[in-house]
Formats: C-alpha cells, sequence, structure tokens
C-alpha cells in the first residue's frame, strides 16, 4: 500500500502525458470514420455514423497498393544498407587510427545540410549514375546515417575489450569479430538502425518527389503530399489517408519496440 | 558466404533494380507531357494518349503529373538536367519567367501556320499568354475570379443585390458583420485580391512595367479603408491571412456575406457547405466587372526534340472533341469557344448553380488584371505582398507599407 | 549452439513462430482472403426495387445509375423496373455511386450508395421509395 | 589468405606491422561506403552551393561571378532574411524546452513503476511518423472552426472567438513549434534514458550515504553524467527541427506573411518559386555556418566531446 501511494502522482503525470500523445492520433482516426460533415460545429467526440469509405476513396483516388509497394521495397533497401554500411562505419570510429578526428567532424558537419539545398546538384549526381527513376536511386542518399553511426559506435564502445582480445588471440580475422562477436552484442543497435532508417525512408518526401519520373515510381508521401490539394481537402479521406501511411510505421515500431526501447536502454549499461 | 559472393550478389540486385525503370527520354518518337495536379482525369488523358498514338504510329508518350506547388521545382531540375518535359501545363504567371529564361518554345510561328486553330479559343484568354509579342502558351482550362455572396445573409441585412461598386461592397460588408459574421473575403494568393485595386484605379506598374506606381495618396487611402474595414470585422482577418483552405472554408461555413475568388472556390465551397442552393449562393462579377485569371496553358519545351510532334499533341489535347470533354467531365471552362459552350449546355439542367458560375468567366473576359506579363513576377509578388499584408492587417501605417513596397519592387526591376 | 537447440524449441520452430512472422503472415493472410473475396464478387450488379410512398412495387419506373467522377456524378447508366418493381445494373464500375428513379405521376426519389470496393455486387436492402416531395437532388 | 595461417608463421614484430597496415586498410575501406555517400550527397552538395553563392545563375543562363553581393543582399535588404533567421533561432532555442520536458518524463519511466514500458512505448509513439501527416494531424488540430483545441478552449470559455491558430500573427510561430516538441519529445525521451541507464547506480547510493537529498543528488550526478546524452538529443534535434521542411510546408508554408517562415523554407521558395537558385546557395552557405556554430557551442557546453556517444 505504502508503494502504491508513493507511486500514484507519477502514474498520473505519465498518464497525462501519454493522453498528449495520442489525443491528435484519436482526433484523427475519429475524423477518419465519421459519418457527418467533418465541418460541423461542434465537433463530436465520438464519430457518429461510422463508416469505412473514406478508406475505399483513399484506396482508389491513387495506386495505393504501388504506392506501397514501392515505398516498401525502398525503406527495405534503405534498412539492409544502413545496417550494412552503419555498422563497418561505427566500427571503424571504435579503433584508433589517423584522420578520425576529421572523419568525425565531417560526419557531424554532414548533418548541418538542408537537404532541400541540395536537390540540384543531388539530382544531377544521381542522373549521371543512370539511377533516376529506379529503386536504387531513391534509397540511395539514405544508405548511408550519421546517427546511426554513432549508435553502433556506441554500442560497440560497449563490449568488452578483453572479449574482442579473446577473440584475436582465438585468430579470427576482423570480418569474424564483427560478425561473430559484436553484432549479436549490438542487437539493440541493430533495432535502432532498422527503426530509424525505415522512418526517415518511409518519410522522406522531398527526394522521391524529385527523384521519380513515372506514376509507378511514386512513393505514399507523395501520395499524401497529393492528397493534400484542394478537393479532397473537404472529406475525412484525407485523414482517413494519413491512418493507412503512418499504421506500417507504427506496427513495425510495435514490433520492434521491445528490442528497441528496452534493448536501447538495459544494453547500453553493460558498458 | 565469402565476402566476393556478397559483393557479386550485390551487384547483381543492385544492377536488376536499377535497370528496369530507368528508361531515357532518347528515343525519336517519344514525348513526355507533364500535367499540374490533374492526375484525377487519368482515364480521360489516357484516352486521349491512345487516340493520338494511334493517330501518330510509332509515338510513345510518358505522362507525369505534379502537385501545384511541387511542379516548379520538379521541372526546373529537369531543366537543369537537360531532360525537360516536352509539353508542360503551367498555371498563373510561372510561364513568363520560363520563357523569359529560354526553357519555353515560341509557338508564334506554329499559331501563324495554323489560323484556324488560334480561331477556336477566346482571344482575350489567348492574348494572356503573350509575353514581349510572342504566344507562349495554348489554353487548356481557364479559371477568373467572381464575387459569391451567401444570399441568406444579405436577406437578413436587408441587402436586395450584390455590390456594383466598391463603396458598397465595403458598406455591404459593415452592414453584414455582426459578432462571428463577417462581410467580406478574397483570396489572395498570385495576384487575385487584385481587383479590388484595379476598381480605385491603381496599378501597380507603370505602362512600360519598368517601375513601380502604386505608391500613390490614392492607394494609402484605399489601404486604410481595407485596414479599418478588417479591423471592424466587415472584412475577415482570413482574407490577409489565409491560403485556400481557410478562406473558402470559412465561406463555406456560411457565416461570410461574399467571397472574392476563382470557380474552382465553388466545387470546394459546395463540399463543405451543405447550406448551397441556387437559393442560398450568388455568384456574379466583382463591382466593376474586373477579375483576375489563373489560367492553365500548354506550353513546349525548347529542348524538346520533336516539338512539331509535341504542338500536335498539344493540338490533339485542345481540339474541340477533347476540350469538351474535359469541360464536360471536370467543369471547367477551357477557352476553346464551343467546347465551353457545350460544356455549359451540359452543366445547365444538372447544376444550375454551376452553370451560373461558369457562366461569369465567359463575361466581361477584356476587364482582366493581374495578369502582366511580367518576367520576374513571382519575386515582385514577394516584394509586393508582404508589405500590403501588413497595412490592411494594420501593423504598418499604409504610407510607410507602400514607400517599403515600392523600395522592395523596385530593387526586384532593377535587379533583372 | 547444440546444447541451446536441444533446450530450445527446433530452430525452424523459432524462425516460423515468432511476432516478426505471425503477424505480417495473418496480415497476408487476410489481404488473400480479403482479395479472393473481391474476386469472386466483383461483376457490378446492382439491384433493387422501387416502390411508391404507399410501399407498393412501381412497374416501369426509370432507374438512372450515377458514378462519382472528380467533383460531381455522372450517369452512366439507365434501365426500367419490372412489374415487381426491380431493377438490376450489370456493370457498375465504381465504389460510389448514387441511383436515381423516377416515374411521371408517382414522384422520384435519389440515394448515394457506398462500396467497400469497385464493381461490388450489391442488392440493396431498402427499395428506393417514390415520392413526389423529392425535388432534384 | 588466412589470417591463422600467418599467425605462427610470422615474426611477432613483422605480424603487428602487417597487421597495423591491414587493419588500417580495413577502416578505410570500412569508412568507405558511408564516406563516398556522404561525400555525393552532402560535401558536394555543398561546394555546389558555395560557389553557387558567389555568382548569378538560373536554369539555362550561364553563371557570371558576382563576388559578395547575393550576401550584401540577404544582409543589407533582405528582411526575410533576418525574419527566416530569427524564427528558425527560436525553433532551435525551443529545443531546450522539449528536452526539458523530455528528461522529467525519462526520470520518470526510469524510476521502478508498473507498466513503464507501456508508458515509453507510447510516449515514444510519434517519433516514428511521417512529418507530412503530422503536420497533417497538427493543422487539424488547430483548425479555426473544428478543430479540437479551440474546441476544448472554448467550451471551457477561455475564448469566445475562435482562434485562428495557424493564420495568427502571434500564434503561428508557437504551433508550429508545439507540434514539433510534440513529435521530436519520444526521441528525446530515448535518448535521454539510454544515458540515464549509464549512470552506474553505486554514485547514488554513495550520495545518499552522505545525506544528499533527491535533488542535490539530480543536480550533483545526474545531471552532469547526461551531458553527453543532452548534447545528443539537443545537436539532433535542433538539426531535425530546423532542417524538416515538411512540417512547415505542410501546417503554413511559412505564413501567415513569414511569420513562420524558417531557413530551409525560405531557401527552398527562392530557389523553386523565384528561380533565384543563386541567393537560395548564399543563404545555405550562411545557414550550414549557423548551424554548425550553434552546434560546436553546445559541444563546448556539454564537455567538448566531439563523438557525443562515448560512454566509457
Amino acid at each position: 500500500m505504502a508503494r502504491q501511494r508513493r507511486h500514484w502522482p507519477i502514474h498520473l503525470v505519465l498518464i497525462a502525458a501519454c493522453f498528449v500523445m495520442l489525443v491528435p492520433f484519436y482526433w484523427v482516426l475519429k475524423t477518419s470514420v465519421s459519418g457527418e460533415n467533418i465541418f460541423s460545429y461542434p465537433p463530436s467526440i465520438i464519430p457518429r455514423d461510422p463508416h469505412l469509405f473514406y478508406y475505399v476513396d483513399v484506396w482508389y483516388a491513387i495506386p495505393f497498393a504501388r504506392y506501397f509497394l514501392n515505398s516498401v521495397v525502398v525503406s527495405v533497401l534503405t534498412i539492409i544498407a544502413n545496417v550494412v554500411l552503419n555498422a563497418m562505419a561505427g566500427y571503424s570510429l571504435t579503433q584508433a587510427f589517423a584522420g578520425k578526428q576529421i572523419v568525425l567532424m565531417l560526419f557531424l558537419s554532414c548533418m548541418m545540410i538542408p537537404f532541400q539545398a541540395t536537390i540540384i546538384p543531388a539530382y544531377l549526381i544521381t542522373g549521371k549514375l543512370g539511377l533516376l527513376d529506379s529503386y536504387l536511386g531513391l534509397a540511395l542518399p539514405m544508405f548511408s546515417t550519421i546517427i546511426c553511426i554513432f549508435v553502433f559506435k556506441a554500442s560497440f564502445d560497449a563490449v568488452p575489450r578483453s572479449l574482442l582480445d579473446a577473440a584475436r588471440v582465438d585468430g579470427l580475422s576482423e570480418w569474424l569479430i564483427i560478425w561473430k562477436v559484436m553484432m549479436p552484442l549490438a542487437k539493440a543497435a541493430v533495432a535502432t538502425n532498422v527503426i530509424l532508417s525505415f522512418i526517415w525512408s518511409w518519410n522522406n518526401f522531398m527526394w522521391p518527389l524529385i527523384a521519380t519520373r513515372s506514376q509507378d515510381m511514386q512513393t505514399l508521401p507523395l501520395g499524401l503530399a497529393r492528397f493534400i490539394s484542394y478537393q479532397e481537402d473537404t472529406t475525412g479521406a484525407l485523414y482517413a489517408f494519413c491512418i493507412m501511411v503512418l499504421a506500417p510505421g507504427i506496427l513495425l515500431f510495435l514490433l520492434a519496440q521491445k528490442e528497441f526501447v528496452q534493448g536501447l536502454t538495459t544494453g547500453a549499461t553493460k558498458g | 558466404m565469402d565476402r566476393r559472393t556478397v559483393l557479386k550478389t550485390g551487384l547483381t540486385v543492385a544492377g536488376t533494380l536499377a535497370m528496369p525503370a530507368y528508361l531515357r527520354a532518347q528515343s525519336n518518337k517519344k514525348l513526355s507531357i507533364l500535367t499540374w495536379n490533374i492526375a484525377d482525369q487519368e482515364a480521360l488523358f489516357k484516352e486521349e494518349f491512345e487516340e493520338f498514338k494511334k493517330a501518330n504510329p510509332g509515338v510513345e508518350i510518358e505522362w507525369l503529373d505534379k502537385k501545384g506547388p511541387d511542379l516548379p521545382a520538379f521541372y526546373q531540375t529537369q531543366l537543369v538536367a537537360g531532360t525537360a518535359p516536352d509539353v508542360i501545363d503551367i498555371q498563373g504567371a510561372l510561364w513568363v519567367e520560363w520563357a523569359a529564361n529560354g526553357a519555353l518554345l515560341d509557338l508564334t510561328p506554329y499559331f501563324q501556320n495554323d489560323p484556324a486553330f488560334v480561331k477556336l479559343f477566346n482571344p482575350d484568354y489567348m492574348s494572356s499568354f503573350v509575353y514581349e509579342k510572342k504566344n507562349y502558351l495554348v489554353p487548356f482550362y481557364v479559371a477568373k475570379t467572381l464575387l459569391y455572396y451567401n444570399k441568406t445573409m444579405f436577406k437578413e441585412a436587408g441587402l436586395a443585390a450584390p455590390p456594383r461598386t466598391f463603396d458598397e461592397l465595403l458598406s455591404f460588408s459593415q452592414t453584414m458583420s455582426n459578432g462571428e459574421k463577417t462581410g467580406f473575403l478574397t483570396l489572395n494568393f498570385d495576384w487575385l485580391y487584385w481587383p479590388l485595386m484595379k476598381m480605385n484605379g491603381i496599378e501597380l506598374l507603370t505602362p512600360d512595367n519598368k517601375k513601380p506606381a502604386f505608391n500613390t495618396p490614392a492607394a494609402a487611402a484605399l489601404l486604410d479603408r481595407l485596414a479599418k474595414s478588417t479591423a471592424a470585422g466587415a472584412i475577415n482577418k482570413i482574407a490577409w491571412t489565409g491560403r485556400w483552405v481557410e478562406p473558402n472554408g470559412a465561406f463555406a461555413s456560411g457565416t461570410v456575406g461574399m467571397l472574392q475568388a476563382h470557380s474552382a472556390s465553388y466545387f470546394f465551397v459546395k463540399g463543405q457547405g451543405r447550406w448551397i442552393n441556387p437559393d442560398t449562393l450568388g455568384a456574379t462579377q466583382a463591382p466593376g466587372d474586373w477579375s483576375t485569371p489563373t489560367n492553365h496553358g500548354f506550353g513546349i519545351s525548347k529542348s524538346s526534340k520533336n516539338p512539331e510532334l509535341a504542338f500536335a499533341l498539344v493540338k490533339h489535347m485542345t481540339s474541340v472533341k477533347l476540350a469538351t470533354r474535359l469541360a464536360q467531365i471536370r467543369r471547367v471552362l477551357t477557352a476553346n469557344t464551343e467546347a465551353d459552350k457545350a460544356g455549359l449546355e451540359s452543366v445547365k439542367s444538372d447544376d444550375p448553380l454551376a452553370y451560373a458560375v461558369l457562366q461569369t468567366q465567359l463575361e466581361h473576359t477584356d476587364k482582366m488584371t493581374g495578369n502582366w506579363p511580367l518576367a520576374n513576377d513571382a519575386q515582385i509578388k514577394e516584394a509586393f505582398w508582404p508589405e500590403f499584408q501588413n497595412a490592411v492587417l494594420g501593423r504598418k501605417e499604409a504610407k510607410t507599407a507602400l514607400a517599403d513596397a515600392e523600395r522592395a519592387v523596385t530593387r526586384v526591376l532593377r535587379r533583372s | 549452439m547444440s546444447l541451446e537447440e536441444d533446450l530450445a524449441r527446433p530452430r525452424w520452430k523459432r524462425w516460423l513462430f515468432n511476432r516478426f512472422v505471425l503477424v505480417p503472415g495473418g496480415i497476408g493472410i487476410i489481404a488473400i482472403v480479403w482479395n479472393a473475396w473481391v474476386f469472386t464478387h466483383n461483376h457490378g450488379t446492382v439491384a433493387g426495387r422501387v416502390v411508391d410512398a404507399k410501399g407498393a412495387p412501381v412497374e416501369g419506373a426509370e432507374v438512372k445509375l450515377w458514378v462519382f467522377n472528380f467533383t460531381t456524378f455522372v450517369e452512366q447508366a439507365s434501365t426500367q423496373t419490372k412489374a415487381d418493381g426491380s431493377f438490376e445494373f450489370a456493370s457498375n464500375p465504381s465504389h460510389n455511386i448514387q441511383l436515381s428513379a423516377e416515374k411521371a405521376g408517382v414522384g422520384r426519389s435519389r440515394i448515394p450508395v457506398r462500396l467497400y470496393f469497385q464493381s461490388e455486387d450489391i442488392s440493396l436492402k431498402r427499395p428506393l421509395q417514390l415520392s413526389a416531395a423529392e425535388t432534384g437532388k | 589468405m588466412s589470417v591463422t595461417a600467418m599467425d605462427s608463421s610470422v615474426a611477432r614484430s613483422r605480424f603487428t606491422e602487417r597487421r597495423s597496415t591491414r587493419k588500417a586498410v580495413l577502416i578505410w575501406s570500412f569508412l568507405a561506403p558511408s564516406l563516398v555517400i556522404f561525400l555525393l550527397y552532402r560535401i558536394l552538395p555543398l561546394a555546389w552551393n558555395v560557389l553557387l553563392s558567389f555568382e548569378a545563375w538560373s536554369p539555362l543562363k550561364p553563371a557570371v561571378f558576382i563576388g559578395f553581393d547575393n550576401y550584401r543582399e540577404m544582409f543589407q535588404d533582405d528582411d526575410v532574411f533576418w525574419q527566416a533567421l530569427w524564427n528558425t533561432l527560436g525553433i532551435i532555442a525551443s529545443a531546450p524546452l522539449g528536452i526539458a520536458i523530455a528528461l522529467g518524463l525519462a526520470l520518470l519511466v526510469n524510476s521502478n513503476i508498473r507498466g513503464r514500458d507501456v508508458y515509453r512505448t507510447l510516449i515514444f509513439l510519434s517519433y516514428p511518423l511521417m512529418t507530412v501527416a503530422v503536420a497533417i494531424i497538427w493543422r487539424w488540430m488547430f483548425d479555426e472552426r473544428v478543430g479540437l483545441i479551440n474546441y476544448v478552449a472554448r467550451s471551457l470559455h477561455l475564448t469566445d472567438q475562435p482562434i485562428p491558430f495557424l493564420n495568427s500573427f502571434t500564434w503561428a510561430l508557437p504551433c508550429v513549434i508545439a507540434a514539433n516538441i510534440w513529435q521530436m519529445l519520444g526521441f528525446y525521451m530515448i535518448i535521454i534514458l539510454t544515458g540515464l541507464q549509464t549512470i552506474p547506480g553505486n554514485l547514488y547510493e554513495a550520495a545518499e550515504i552522505d545525506g544528499a537529498n533527491s535533488f542535490r543528488r539530480f543536480l550533483r550526478i545526474t545531471l552532469p553524467l547526461l551531458r553527453p546524452s543532452l548534447f545528443l538529443c539537443f545537436v539532433i534535434g535542433m538539426l531535425n527541427s530546423v532542417t524538416s521542411f515538411d512540417l512547415i510546408y505542410v501546417m503554413t508554408n511559412g505564413g501567415p506573411g513569414h511569420a513562420t517562415e524558417i531557413l530551409v523554407t525560405y531557401i527552398y521558395k527562392l530557389a523553386f518559386n523565384q528561380t533565384r537558385f543563386d541567393y537560395a546557395a548564399a543563404i545555405t552557405v550562411v545557414f550550414f555556418l549557423l548551424l554548425l556554430a550553434v552546434t560546436w557551442g553546445a559541444n563546448r557546453l556539454s564537455g567538448g566531446n566531439v563523438g557525443a556517444v562515448e560512454y566509457d
């Protein structure tokens, strides 16, 4: 009982915080199934005559399945590349070598270039590589992300030195050390990489806009942006689309959150 | 798996992923066309393209569609990369800049070769696509501003008919404003608010388009009046702060007496406002019959390898037959005289209100304003509008705002 | 490794029965079932009945099928009701339609019909009831 | 090729030497793919911007060298640039607010209470969302007529007239900032939690024996040891907020007037709506230098560790 009493203010604050985080979701979800005119005042808290037809409208308003597939392919490419490349780069940064400070500074300053300012050169470069309007071209700029490199670095740093030395004495090559010793201990970093790179590539809007030409290569954010155009603003379909676009991300996060939230926080204590 | 296999499979996968989608627009008989947020007409376009391909065997057509605000970014990137689409659908005054920069093909010779084609179109709309005496666009679909008014609110305020002068416009607005209710709203993007200035005889630039001409006592007095009416609630503030959704939405909520907007607003307002029917909504010309157009036209990129073929495609898509279909399906006017007649006819019985709205678009086409062929239109707009906005929202003295705007506009004019 | 395998479930089971496989798999199965349903029920038939204000079937009423196109509903097909007041359209292409029925002297009626997928076969539960008061849309 | 084979046959010194060159090669080849991508998509475009900022150029026109004219115009004549700069700095300054809230929440969910994983998950849930969608959600929340916030405010009689949040010169920027904090909050919290977990528990025990109360323990132990995490939060949060364009693009498009214009949106508009790529490039360069300076300052404050996530 004593413990319960001590904890209730904490629960109260956290419940309030969760409420604030969740209410916007509810409001959009509610709008997306509302049967009434969504612009009538006062708005109802519980949707009246709920129906799913806005979702049907969305499905047919754009080639949803095709855009979805494109988004998935680009995201999967990005995730794989991110896990592999970032792990490699992160591992390198745990080692001492000449020029490490420069590389670190370079990585950090790379984060400070707004993408909107790089559109034209990025487009020209992708064009030179012959990758315009292709999945690879869409994913390539996001193949490696600085934050994730640092996440891997932190995770590798936490691997006990003794373990590595033992592996070296056993005569394992660096490749095998990474693959057999470090990666299994860096599960949390992998989960973080998967989630973050998924988020970024799934959300990317400006680059697919510029780098795709054909309808067949468009991704979901482009479909969503098209949806904001004037006519569709009058119905709940826009909000239905929001839900449909957000669902995969939320689902993936909920699936991987055990590794992500718990792993990220408990994994680091071993260091 | 050893390293080499990993690398090899990686490369093969990369190759197969990269290859199939990347088709260069090198083929001689390939045309690409970029449209402006009209993907909803996919079925119509596909049909049009099929017909065109049948008439011109061996031609391939690549159709791209981008949303309004994104289209300039896309087109300019393509320009830099040298892969600009052959045919583009451009809205508003954007084309002037591209024409001045040499991105667009001068269509005058094509027009001269084909006087019958030119005659299809309303000459006033046609002439709004002329820059330095050269024709650059063919009208695709057109719209200009008009005055919508809420008949119910007019009746409640004891007003019999829509305003015929600017003074009436303001006084009616004042009469109707009451608590949550306001009298007047206008769209403000592009130059859609300019009819208000033109009604009072105010010009943006001198006739040679070289110097600002708006910094006059009359303009200052007008801005003062607008600011006062806005502060008093006669003019809804959203007129100066909103973009597209906000003003249309506010009017659709039924608490605003008048809305100055173009014909496309009708469908938005109708979608949101359940109160709308011929007894409650009126559509008429703004005082002085002034209006600002927002037209769509087809231009041809100078970089096109097949300009003849591209022009043939434009001709095909704006022909009486296909323009009629567009007018009927999408409820727009095309500036193609015959097509518009047929389009209006089909709307007449089905949606009398839409008929009334569209009818205004064909009247007084000689009194269009706010559509100057300025190569740096966007920059001038950006230089002028914020100061105008400051003045009418009462954030700045009208005189100071106009002086600041004059300085900014002069700077833009001097730069080019 | 071998010890672990003895203790835990067999490896293939661990690969198969975890949430990363089961959840997408479940969604996939639902999608397949739904698509199978769609494929067997998308002939585009729209059937219904027309009755008058008292509920008696109306013969020879003109029924029109309107299909949503961008901003408005466009007439797609029309037919006449049979003796029992029933009608049927065979090739509705859309998922957002309206049906209107009209007979001179009896009245008219117009109802919106929303479908869960394009060309969904549907038989209206409630008949279109003609009434003189209903004017236009 | 095999390392094992060499292990026994090569002399110790030679072995280490070869081993170290091999290792350097390995390190650089590991870094290479990432470096190439950054070179192609970050460094080269930046260089392009730097060059362009000294030129007058637009597509299809030859570039002309004009020296510092673009910079002169920016600093002397362009009010919008200054407004965008102040707004950007405002958003940067709001990051600590979000971090403070996240720190509070992190301390709470770090305590040993029931259901803390549920809380963590729910609070983090806003981060994986597509920014365009978040912008639409919040535009809808702030809607003047039927937005939830206006509805609540009117129901509680806090205001008689609905507030046009996103169309108001006063409210628009705070609203955008609120939406931004909402989205970043979960991310901040996770980073701080990670940092909290690395603080050895025995430090607290020792402090407790010394009689320090919980507030002093927080000030003396938690905060100093959290500095790297807070720095990381700030840098990532700030960069995420000021370089992310989608949120403002969809919520307000910089309006009303230029009340929510930030440098990124201004750069985009200049380049693509006004065809002033040259001038936009100059602003990009200034923006880059600004971020570099802010990051450097934050780094100094956090204890000068560029690696940022060094936990040992």
